[in-house]
């Protein structure tokens, strides 16, 4: 295995499932077979990407990996220098563990969609989105320059729509996918300017060449400040495909997608893409930009929990949680928490795709009844389904022995150190009464679909538990939700193979004074024996290290207390969930209906859109066109006067040049009158003026 | 006695003029207003007489005075034969009732 | 009396058209009933009459001196010839027409006299553009107009036909009356009436102004009713309607030329003070001759495009379009250069080739149809294809766009304007040519894009017209392709007796 | 190769065609058919040919040694005339990297509009003979490089588009061709006006040492070439370079159409049949900023620089207003003529930063609007002729009666909205790319944007209200694609696709022209600036 070997390797990990869906959908209204085909290079690829991953990790741990070629060169510029835009690909540690994750949960969608969606109509289509979404992210996660990122960023959105939009015949399911792709763009134009600053500034669009100008002080616009617009901006890209505050409106109705697309796309992988993003690009981001990402985050992760509390849509409380856990990632970043925001991805991946795929089983087996009010009980007739859900759900309420328990906890100390340094308390408070929420949605949840009497009768009658191929997917995702993998001590993450050497805290490029106090380089003591894991400065590690166990201990208890809550209301029913909703009827109501924000959306900026666009249409037509073709109404009073007039203005004669060349015309046809005596008048009284003129 | 000079001339061929462009323009009768065209030929002929008399310029003013009654007599003649296709057609030779081509 | 044997040989193109007509009126007279030749001893009396003129050109010298003066009453330069040639190619062009024309063909019995009468036009014409001799312009004026009088009413029995005669004559007895006045004062101010000795006393004499003016005015009077520019162009639309169509075609095409090269050679004369060496003239400062020629222009032109806008007749249409090119026209020159000159002499060319051949298929369609009325040309486009593509043709040409030969036109036209730095002149004249654009393409749409409401049979023409048609056509492409002949041509006629 | 007349072969080919088709009789339909075809595809063979002799390295721009397929000779000359001296017109072809692209784009459109053209029942003999004279027009343009012939053919152009519209048009076809026509010709005579200012002001040394004025695009670009005293000339302190500069704009600006020029275009494509808009928007409105290119920019390069700002304004109120003003449209076709109008203005905002990313972007994005409103274009056209109406209210659900069909639709839509991986993005961000770079309309750059997301709400919510949804049950008959449809459509997605994935194909051939521009705005801004 050589440099070239792996990067043979990823490529052809990389274009398989483009070809996959070249092949089904040219094809695959033809053959009906052909998903299994698409299934079996998904197969293929999953294999290869364990195989890249295991060499990488072993045999090249340290090493970043780049091949790249000339895509466009715009030749020698004068004034300037050249502009060479390169394509390439970069493989580092992180890039290989997305890929193998990427590609498992793909696998096992693929694999649950076998079975999930059987009898449709349009059933290798579908495999062949999957095929290109899998492809685009894929890309996405490969890439080593910004260019390529945006190129794969709208593509996983042309897939999402795609998908989101699968079932086209019902509006809602249009709409949303449009809705999707719309809101994606507003934050996908504010990272193509991030992108232009940095190209401007740089002239290039590949993460190490930027990385390193940046180390050498040359920042755009020569400021900080600009620094920390150009990572905002990038930012913005993520605000939108991780469907965080205020763009995270489109993700809930993304829901309307089948569901293992929303176990894939919208909760495992494309959404996470936001927070891979800022991965890649956090050696960049200053400070004050940093703070902005996490003060988002914390919105992010806030405001979705406490709309989850009151939803009944099972898959609307899984999108909540989505946006909720992204939010904590998203945060983790912001307080430089990043190996934890990155554990926290892979984590989250196979837990939230198990939930979705366990909400899937459900949902199939109801018959595509989505509302958990008509639930209830299936824990006996699906108890496969409820195991694999009840872990996943542990995992996702980060209770011990669960992967959730180890990145949750990572993220909850890397704020907690955060307000320690910096006095920004606020985040670690967030993620504490999140943790409390997630765990009482989520067992409200449970409690309202498996336990309990089944609401109704006859669709409970008609449940089963999945087939094979639905069921698999379940039991390995739920085995992936537990700690062992990452770490064998289940309440100590670094002591993992993940996080004590395959995942690095970056060199930051950002100037010295851009940084947070606790990145500056002069505190840095290289001192590895003493701590797991060295990160920006020795106070940083300290504060994480000291952090640890109280939050460990602090989160641990609050997700338990969730769950007793939870239990309280909806299993045991002490007080009725409905009275004390009565009770705090405004809270209530803002939760429920989202904090509004679509109806403020609709009002504000599609309302004041199509307005507009409405206006300038008519704008366009009576006024632009106006000015040219002359008043309508003068026109037909005009036309009334003189008769001919209207024939001649349908004949097409409408504008306003015409128009006025009419008047004139017609102002000189009066002298025309036909009688001799008259012209000669005329020339008299002319030949008068002109010597009048001329004398 | 009144010695005449040049100016009384050219205040009688200015008056002639004026008398025929107001006969052209007013007079409905189309014989009439041919009668006005002639006077402004007259006015021009008064003129180039006049001044070549007094402007000892030779003979060309006459001779021109001449040209121009030969030709006045050539229209004439014709603006009459017009005249009497008119009068066929329409059978009245009121001109300003003659305004069919018009706009 | 050797003065007038001596310059006999001088006018040997008139001489030849005057016997012309002495033998055409014979033959008519010997052959009484029998019209069939009359048109072929017309055709060879012009074609004799264009041998001399060939003969001539090139020439450039005083005939009829008087004893006294070294100028004389005609000047016979390449000038002169260039416009006899045009007048006469377009009297051989309409000649051809009039041997197809219906309403001609209706009054057969009269050929005799159409002809003799085109032949004193013709004459009149020929006088008019060598006139140097105020008395022989307006001698030469008369002897055209009359003959052009009779020819508007020369079928008589239409009414509209007798009605532009009448007009006609009243119309030009009194223009041609107010310019003789105007010839008067100027006579008696000078004591002359020819222009190069008026000239000389204009450079030498201080003349009162007003007077100048008053006669100078007069006299335009005179000569913009032969080329119909406003405001003396009312008679223009009534005549061109009421006339035979090629009477119609003639008068817009060669009187208009005569009266130009008369107006040409007036301003480059009589009002001259000098000649630049860049070919740009500098008039006399008696009277802003420029600043009226600009108004004169501008109203021309823009009265002719509007009123032309609402003309259900293409005659009529045609006429005002001849109006509005008579502002073209004068746009050249207005330049007051000799590339001015040459463009005016270049667009003159053009333009009677594009306008007789617009009047042509008027008239071969109207020969069937019986109308000129654009409400009868609704979907000709499907019945009569070559009639039609030729007349759009010969529309676009004349409104300008190239690759048509009055493109050229127009391009040179606005070479010498922007040459003498008059844009805002050349910008109104161009978005005249915007305006002209709309009538012209109404008559198109009326052919092509409309559909006729009651069934028509197709137009056929015989072979000697489409001839004569693609004849007419093919110069109305070529030219706007390859021009430099005509340029040629122009450039070596622009020679004016004494400049 | 480079002495072969092969450009004046392109381009007048189509009349040879026409000739053929006008010998034929009206019955010989299915010959006149072929003729045009084959008359276009040979043309687009002779453009790949070009394509293939053409040599990267040469940039042209204002250098007449390193133009390419040059042809040039005297065509009107007229000497001896004391007071102008010596007349002359040279016939002058020759293309660079801002006119090959244009050639094969008018090839390919063409090519691909004469399948478009197939269906045509009404006068077939008349609508080819018209359509293969607007072929050769439409080339002449962008081969010329004498002043004086592309004026002849940028007029030649506007009475057979008048035929194609008028005639063969909608139901209010009459008032959108002379709206068109009026439109276009009051634009030319600004073009015009300035040509002839031009003409006076700059001389070129003939051979035998003269100076005579000239056409010359090349020789009016060169300040050395001008006379003191000449109205357009940097030299006279009395210049109106500044008026003539504007006036040229707006004649090209019409064409573009540039707001508050743009009302004839959504009138001329609703009426026109469907090759007609094909052709429309697919080479007629590149010709406007190629126009701009070639002439307006190097000939005035002083007065360009003052006003890039105001060109990048209204780059972008092009982009905003025309995606607004689509937004709007009910009617499916009036919707991809607004889209023109915004898409437009992506090549007039990348043409204000005078660099070479986002001029590149700018001549991309002609070539790439080209293709992609092309396509759009058939596809309303195919809709159009099945279910005979435009409203897309009245549709829904087509995408399962039609999926092939839908399937084209959606790679023509998402090429239009700037989807990566097809060719639209690149051109756009190309464009970005330079004009972000310009500091001067950093700003309006940064508004521009906001055209991304405008172009994604339109173009989607037209997805979805045609293709989605319930099939509306009227439209059960509806048949899929047929085999010239293909014919249409696949070419067309091919070159989307690949130029979306390997844009060099396209760049390579302009890049050395294009920077060869850039360097020549500065220079010569600075050698006028001195003048001053």
């Amino acid at each position: 295995m050589t440099e070239s070997v792996l990067i043979k390797l990823a490529l052809l990990i990389l274009f398989l499932p483009l070809i996959g869906f070249i092949v089904t959908l040219l094809f695959g209204k033809r053959i009906k077979w052909l998903y299994w085909f698409e299934n079996s290079i998904l197969i293929l690829a999953f294999l290869l990407s364990a195989v890249l991953a295991y060499f990488k990790l072993t045999h090249f741990t340290d090493q970043t990996l780049i091949s790249e070629f000339e895509w466009i060169n715009l030749g020698s510029i004068p004034f300037v220098k050249s502009i060479i835009i390169d394509l390439g690909i970069m493989l580092d540690n992180i890039t290989v563990l997305m890929i193998l994750t990427v590609n498992i949960v793909s696998l096992l969608v693929h694999i649950f969609s076998v079975g999930y969606m059987k009898g449709d109509k349009r059933y290798n289509r579908y495999f062949s989105y999957l095929g290109i979404f899998t492809f685009s992210m894929l890309g996405i996660v490969l890439t080593h320059n910004l260019l390529m990122m945006y190129v794969f960023w709208e593509l996983v959105g042309l897939s999402s729509y795609l998908l989101i939009g699968f079932w086209y015949e019902k509006k809602t399911a249009s709409d949303a996918a449009k809705k999707a792709f719309i809101v994606n763009r507003i934050g996908d134009i504010g990272m193509f300017l991030g992108i232009l600053t940095l190209f401007l500034t740089y002239n290039t669009f590949s993460f190490d060449k930027i990385f390193y100008q940046i180390s050498t002080g040359n920042l755009p616009f020569g400021t900080e400040f600009g620094l920390t617009v150009a990572g905002v901006l990038l930012f913005c890209g993520a605000i939108g495909k991780s469907a965080q505050f205020p763009l995270h409106v489109w993700l809930p109705d993304a829901m309307e997608g089948p569901t293992p697309v929303s176990a894939l796309i919208h909760a495992a992988t494309m959404v996470a893409a936001g927070v891979y993003f800022m991965i890649r690009v956090f050696p960049i981001l200053s400070g004050d930009a940093l703070l902005v990402i996490a003060t988002i985050g914390a919105l992010s992760a806030f405001i979705p929990a406490t709309i989850a509390v009151t939803q009944n849509d099972i898959k609307k409380v899984l999108a909540y949680s989505t946006i909720s856990q992204l939010g904590y990632m998203i945060m983790a970043i912001g307080v430089g928490a990043y190996t934890f925001a990155f554990f926290h991805l892979v984590t989250h991946a196979f837990f939230k795709a198990g939930l979705f795929l366990g909400s899937g089983s459900v949902i199939h087996s109801m018959h595509h009844e989505q509302d958990m009010t008509k639930m209830g009980g299936l824990r006996k007739k699906m108890p496969l389904t409820y195991i694999t859900f009840l872990v996943a759900s542990l995992a996702l309420s980060g209770i011990p022995f669960t992967s959730g328990f180890l990145s949750k906890d990572g993220i909850l100390a890397g704020t907690f150190a955060f307000g320690s340094l910096t006095g920004y308390w606020y985040f670690a408070a967030v993620g504490f009464i999140v943790a409390f929420l997630t765990a009482f949605y989520m067992f409200r949840a449970i409690i309202m679909t498996f336990h309990g009497k089944p609401k109704n009768k006859e669709k409970f009658e008609h449940a089963k538990e999945s087939s094979f191929v639905m069921a698999m997917p379940l039991v390995v995702l739920s085995a992936l939700s537990l700690f062992f993998w990452y770490s064998l001590n289940p309440f100590n993450p670094n002591e993992g193979k993940l996080l004590s050497s395959w995942i690095k805290t970056p060199e930051i490029s950002v100037p010295q004074s851009a940084r947070y106090e606790f990145m500056k380089t002069d505190d840095k003591i290289i001192n590895k024996e003493n701590l797991e894991e060295v990160t920006y400065s020795n106070s940083y590690t300290e504060a994480i290290h000291h952090a640890h166990y109280p939050t460990l201990f602090t989160s641990a208890s609050l997700a338990l207390l969730g769950i007793l809550f939870a239990f309280i209301f909806y299993q045991w029913k002490v007080f009725d969930p409905n009275k004390f909703a009565e009770k705090l009827k405004p809270i209530y109501l803002l939760s429920f209906n989202k904090w509004y924000f679509d109806e403020i959306y609709y009002a504000s900026f599609v309302a004041g859109t199509i307005g507009l666009s409405k206006i300038i249409s008519m704008f366009d037509n009576k006024f632009i066109d106006g000015i040219v073709n002359g008043s309508a109404l003068f026109t037909k009073n005009f036309s009334a006067f003189t008769g001919k007039f209207d024939n001649v203005v349908v004949d097409g004669l409408v504008n306003m040049m015409a128009y006025i060349s009419g008047m004139f015309g017609l102002f000189f046809r009066r002298f025309q009158t036909g009688k001799v005596q008259t012209y000669i008048l005329f020339v008299v009284f002319s030949l008068i003026i002109l010597l009048y003129i001329f004398r | 006695m009144i010695n005449i000079t040049l100016y009384h001339y050219l205040i009688v061929s200015s008056v002639l003029f004026c008398l025929g462009i107001f006969g052209v323009i007013t007079r409905k009768n189309a014989i009439m207003v041919l009668m006005g065209i002639e006077l402004i030929l007259n006015a021009a002929n008064i003129n180039f007489v006049a001044f070549a008399r007094y402007g000892n310029f030779g003979n060309s003013g006459q001779l021109a005075a001449l040209f121009v009654i030969i030709l006045a007599a050539a229209e004439a003649a014709i603006a009459m034969a017009i005249v009497l296709n008119i009068y066929k057609t329409f059978t009245n030779i009121n001109i300003d009732e003659i305004d069919t081509l018009k706009d | 009396m050797d003065q007038i044997l001596n310059s006999l040989h001088y006018i040997k193109p008139e001489i030849s058209a005057a016997i012309a007509l002495s033998v055409l009126v014979i033959i008519d007279l010997i052959m009484g009933k029998n019209k069939k030749y009359l048109s072929i001893v017309m055709i060879l009396g012009l074609l004799a009459t264009t041998y001399f003129i060939i003969e001539q050109f090139g020439n450039s010298s005083f005939a009829f001196n008087s004893d006294s003066s070294k100028f004389g009453l005609l000047a016979v330069d390449s000038f002169g010839s260039f416009f006899k040639l045009l007048i006469i190619l377009s009297s051989l062009i309409v000649v051809l027409f009039s041997i197809t024309s219906y309403e001609i063909k209706k009054a057969k019995e009269r050929l005799g006299e159409y002809y003799s009468l085109i032949w004193g036009m013709i004459i009149g014409m020929f006088f008019l553009v060598m006139s140097a001799d105020l008395i022989v312009i307006y001698l030469a004026l008369e002897l055209l107009s009359l003959s052009s009088y009779v020819l508007a009413g020369i079928t008589k029995d239409t009414l509209r036909n007798s009605e532009a005669s009448l007009k006609y004559v009243i119309y030009g007895g009194v223009s041609s009356g107010i310019m003789l006045f105007g010839i008067s004062i100027l006579f008696g101010n000078t004591g002359t009436t020819n222009i190069y000795e008026i000239n000389a006393l204009f450079q030498t004499q201080q003349l009162q102004g007003l007077v100048v003016t008053l006669s100078a005015l007069l006299i335009f009077a005179g000569i913009g009713f032969k080329i119909s520019a406003a405001p003396f162009h009312f008679w223009t639309p009534d005549v061109y309607e009421g006339a035979p169509i090629t009477i119609t075609a003639y008068l817009s095409v060669a009187s208009k030329a005569a009266g130009f090269a008369l107006l040409l050679r007036f301003t480059k004369v009589t009002l001259i003070d000098s000649i630049n060496t860049d070919g740009s003239w500098n008039l006399i400062s008696l009277i802003d001759w420029k600043t009226f020629l600009i108004i004169i222009s501008i109203l021309t032109m823009t009265l002719g495009n509007f009123a032309a806008l609402w003309q259900n007749n293409l005659k009529r249409l045609l006429a005002y379009s001849s109006i509005a090119h008579a502002g073209y026209i004068l746009l050249g020159l207005i330049a007051l250069s000799n590339e001015g000159l040459m463009a005016v002499m270049i667009y003159f060319v053009i333009y009677a080739i594009m306008n007789l051949g617009a009047f042509f298929v008027v008239m071969l369609i109207a020969n069937k149809t019986g109308s000129e009325e654009l409400d009868d040309y609704r979907g000709l486009g499907k019945v009569a294809p070559l009639l039609t593509v030729s007349l759009a043709i010969f529309l676009i040409s004349l409104t300008g766009l190239p690759p048509t030969a009055g493109f050229i036109a127009k391009l040179y036209i606005f070479l010498a304007l922007i040459n003498s730095k008059m844009i805002i002149v050349a910008f109104i004249a161009l978005l005249n040519t915007v305006v002209s654009l709309y009538y012209y393409v109404r008559v198109l749409k009326y052919m092509f894009l409309d559909k006729s409401e009651k069934e028509i049979a197709p137009i056929k023409i015989n072979f000697a017209n489409s001839i004569l048609l693609i004849v007419l056509l093919i110069p109305t492409i070529l030219l706007g392709i390859y021009f430099t002949p005509l340029v040629e041509f122009a450039k070596n006629s622009i020679a004016l007796l004494g400049f | 190769m480079q002495n072969f007349p092969i450009l004046s072969l392109l381009t007048f080919l189509p009349i040879v065609g026409m000739i053929f088709i006008l010998s034929l009789t009206k019955r010989q339909e299915k010959t006149i058919k072929w003729i045009t075809l084959i008359v276009t595809g040979v043309q687009l063979l002779i453009a790949i040919v070009i394509l293939f002799f053409y040599n990267f390295s040469m940039a042209g721009i204002n250098d007449p040694s390193s133009f390419q397929f040059v042809e040039k000779f005297r065509w009107i000359e007229i000497t001896g005339l004391a007071w102008v001296g010596t007349i002359k017109i040279d016939y002058f072809l020759g293309i660079d990297g801002l006119s090959v692209v244009l050639v094969l784009l008018t090839t390919i459109v063409t090519f691909i509009a004469t399948f478009a053209s197939w269906n045509i029942s009404k006068s077939i003999k008349g609508y080819f003979a018209l359509f293969l004279l607007l072929d050769t027009a439409m080339l002449g343009v962008f081969v010329s490089l004498d002043f004086f012939l592309f004026y002849v053919f940028w007029e030649l152009m506007l009475l057979p588009m008048y035929f194609l519209i008028g005639v063969w048009g909608g139901p209010r076809r009459e008032y959108a061709a002379i709206k068109f026509f009026l439109y276009t010709l009051l634009g030319s005579v600004f073009i015009l006006l300035v040509m002839i200012g031009l003409y006076f002001s700059a001389t070129e040394t003939l051979a035998n040492g003269s100076k005579v004025f000239s056409f010359n695009i090349l020789t009016l670009m060169d300040t050395a070439n001008y006379t003191t005293t000449g109205i357009l000339s940097p030299f006279n302190p009395n210049n109106l370079r500044f008026i003539a500069y504007i006036a040229l704009f707006i004649g090209f600006a019409i064409k573009i159409p540039m707001f508050p020029f743009h009302t004839w275009l959504p009138d001329a494509h609703v009426e026109a049949p469907t090759a007609i808009s094909v052709i429309l928007a697919g080479v007629l409105l590149k010709m406007g900023t190629y126009g701009i290119l070639r002439i307006s920019y190097p000939i005035f390069p002083d007065i360009t620089i003052q006003l890039l700002w105001y060109i990048g304004l209204f780059g972008m109120i092009n982009i905003i207003y025309g995606a607004l003003a689509a937004m709007a449209q009910k009617d499916f076709k009036k919707l991809i003529a607004y889209s023109s109008v915004s898409h437009m203005g992506y090549v007039l905002l990348g043409m204000a930063s005078l660099t070479t990313a986002s001029l590149s972007g700018a001549v991309l994005q002609m070539f790439n609007h080209g293709t992609i409103t092309a396509m759009l274009f058939i596809i309303v056209g195919i809709i159009y002729d099945r279910a005979h109406t435009r409203d897309m209210d009245a549709f829904g659900g087509i995408a399962n009666q039609m999926p092939i069909y839908t399937g084209f639709v959606a790679v023509a839509f998402f090429a239009a909205i700037g989807l990566p991986g097809l060719s639209g993005f690149i051109s756009e961000a190309l464009v970005f790319v330079g004009a972000f770079s310009s500091e001067l309309i950093r700003t309006i750059t940064i508004i521009s944007t906001l055209g991304i997301l405008l172009g994604a709400g339109y173009m989607l919510w037209a997805f979805q209200r045609i293709y989605f949804g319930e099939l509306n049950s009227k439209w059960k008959e509806l048949k899929d694609l047929e085999l010239r449809e293909y014919f249409m459509v696949v070419p067309l997605t091919l070159i989307i696709i690949l130029l979306g994935v390997y844009p060099s194909l396209i760049l390579q051939f302009m890049t050395t022209s294009v920077n060869a521009l850039v360097k020549f705005m500065g220079d010569a801004q600075i050698i006028i600036s001195s003048i001053n």
